[in-house]
């Protein structure tokens, strides 16, 4: 069973790799929605290793992430339309 | 390879390659980045010597880690003054540069 | 036959693989969005090293919240006066290439060639957890509160001076004044309802790391950071704005840290026999107090060293 | 020994894995940046829920299994309201 989520963790972080190439050649937004992905995929890749490998109190460093992953969104996002001016019409 | 001997040869590729940028950009806040860079892979191979001192019925050595957290901390407040300082020069002077030329020419106020 | 090495090696090229994104990015943006992947990365292997504390603080700090200060650090250099730099040329582009290469090598050999047995500290910190910081499950908190305290202690002092280096490189006519805001104009409501959910949310969560960081990973520092994204959340989404830098609550707070652990440091030299000793039976409490003030201060600091010098006109 | 419990886990996890797979083939594969936005918030949402759904019978505590919801919950929340501020300052023009 351990090995079958090792293989699940495995799996999504290539897919997550594989997705970190819209980094490499998109634009800004969509690097953004890259780094969103891979914000996800981590956490769950991190969920699974842990389950698989008893590594004590990652629950917590994965809320944190969760949590981090927000902050740094919300940040990016910020600066990404901060150009734009106005507030909501 | 176990775990900690490839992290530590990543830690050492990201020092080469931090120190790469570092020399090389042009822009401040990318020297800066690059030397964050550095400072990660620093801790990394810092890191693996805190894995391999496992004894004493730890998993880890704890004294690199609590010391990698310290320094993790310390390096972000040396970055926020480098990143004030940069911010200052380019009000007092319209130059985002570190190029020597650019300040000992005679004239260097005034190219833009 | 295990996964466990191929997880590994695609966890490192993907760490390198970003960063050498970071590093060759055309534009800044580019650049910090990629560092803050790498950091998220970075926190990975500092699992796979069964570091999670360390883990945390790399991603929080490391990435998070260095990111936003470049990333914002760009928005206010503005992007005019940074293109007419010039390219270093190619002779200078091989020969730094092949010093870092040398020095990677270098350090590659090193690793390679580490002693064995390895040297450690463990043993000493382990009797020193048993002595002075008995009671706490999480050996890094034991070594950063009690075995290498007066460290953690001058480190928080580091902290209060970046804020006073910050501060001090703001215009004399500013002096006082609040940092200028984290965004130009109004947010609105998508930005505002999030910050609202995840404020409050997140300092639940920032608490509980701290709170639990005495016998599981986390502690006052992974707090202290979560607790300082969340104020700038809030600052992002213009619910709250920067304080005054001559804020009274703002100066205690800055301060509470390390002045709350130096008078407990001396109030141990007096009852406990040496500096930064803890009275058997009390250690845990002791340490716990002076981490709630290291998060306070931690948790302003952060934020006041992204949000910058004070700038003129801000007065609200 | 495989459980009922097992499976439903092995089931949701894999459920899991293939939304993310979704989510990275329509980032790579749409045609513009709103529909890319579209596969990644099935990523984001679904992926993680159903590798969530599945530890929680694995989890030890409940208060394990609490802080595996609100892992899902924090990145519901912040994927959805992110997602909109994207597609919005794409839609003003920001590529």
């Amino acid at each position: 069973m351990d090995e079958l989520l090792l293989a699940a963790a495995g799996l999504i972080v290539l897919a997550v790799a594989v997705g970190l190439a819209r980094i490499l050649r998109g634009s800004d937004a969509e690097r953004l929605m890259a780094v969103q992905l891979l914000g996800t995929g981590g956490i769950a890749a991190l969920l699974l290793i842990a389950y698989a490998t008893d590594v004590p109190g990652v629950e917590d460093v994965a809320l944190g992430l969760a949590l981090l992953a927000a902050f740094a969104a919300t940040a990016f996002v910020n600066l990404l339309d901060a150009d734009q001016g106005d507030a909501e019409a | 390879m176990t775990p900690s001997v490839l992290a530590g040869l990543t830690g050492a590729a990201l020092v080469g390659l931090g120190l790469y940028g570092l020399i090389l950009h042009p822009h401040p806040l990318r020297k800066l980045l690059a030397f964050n860079l550095i400072g990660s892979g620093v801790f990394l191979v810092f890191g693996i010597v805190a894995r391999r001192g496992a004894a004493a019925g730890f998993r880890f050595d704890p004294v690199p880690q609590a010391m990698v957290i310290t320094g993790i901390v310390v390096a972000f407040a040396a970055s926020a003054i480098a990143v004030a300082l940069i911010l200052r020069l380019s009000v007092e002077s319209s130059h985002v540069t570190l190029d020597p030329e650019v300040w000992t020419k005679p004239n260097g106020g005034d190219t833009k | 036959m295990s996964i466990r090495p191929f997880l590994d090696l695609v966890l490192a090229s993907l760490v390198l693989g970003v960063a050498i994104f970071t590093i060759t990015a055309r534009d800044l943006f580019a650049a910090v969005v990629g560092y803050v992947a790498y950091g998220l990365l970075l926190a990975f292997v500092w699992i796979r090293l069964y570091a999670p504390d360390v883990a945390l603080t790399e991603a929080a700090v490391g990435g998070g919240v260095t990111g936003v200060l470049l990333i914002t650090a760009g928005k206010r250099l503005g992007a005019p006066n940074v293109s007419q730099e010039a390219q270093p040329g190619p002779g200078l582009k091989i020969l730094t290439g092949v010093l870092a290469a040398l020095v990677a090598t270098a350090l590659g050999a090193v690793i390679l060639m580490l002693p064995d047995p390895p040297p450690s500290l463990a043993p000493e910190a382990a009797a020193a957890i048993d002595g002075a910081g008995a009671g706490l499950g999480n050996p890094i908190t034991a070594v950063l509160m009690s075995y290498r305290s007066l460290d953690t202690m001058l480190e928080k002092v580091v902290l209060i001076l970046a804020v006073m280096g910050v501060w001090s490189v703001g215009t004399d006519k500013a002096w006082g004044d609040a940092p200028a805001p984290l965004r130009q104009q109004k947010a609105y409501a998508p930005m505002v309802f999030l910050a609202q959910m995840l404020a409050p949310v997140g300092a639940i969560i920032a608490i509980h790391i701290f709170w639990t960081g005495a016998n599981a990973p986390g502690g006052a520092f992974q707090g202290g950071a979560l607790l300082a994204a969340m104020w700038m959340v809030t600052m992002m989404a213009r619910l709250v704005e920067p304080p005054r830098v001559d804020a009274q609550w703002l100066r205690l707070a800055l301060v509470a840290g390390p002045a709350v652990f130096l008078i407990s440091g001396l109030a141990g030299a007096i009852t406990a026999g040496s500096f930064f000793a803890y009275p058997s039976g009390l250690a845990k409490p002791i340490i716990l107090f002076i981490e709630a003030f290291m998060v306070l201060s931690i948790a302003a600091a952060l934020p006041m060293l992204v949000a910058g010098p004070p700038s003129e006109g801000q007065d609200q | 020994m495989i459980t009922l419990l097992d499976l439903f886990s092995i089931a949701a996890i894999s459920a899991g894995t293939f939304f993310f797979f979704a989510g990275t083939v329509g980032l790579l594969r749409f045609p513009d940046s709103l529909t890319r936005l579209h596969a990644l918030t099935k990523a984001d949402n679904l992926g993680l829920g159903m590798v969530a759904l599945g530890l929680i019978p694995r989890a030890d505590s409940a208060l394990s299994a609490l802080k595996l919801i609100v892992i899902w919950a924090l990145v519901l929340v912040s994927g959805a309201s992110t997602s909109q501020l994207i597609g919005r300052a794409l839609r003003r023009g920001r590529k």
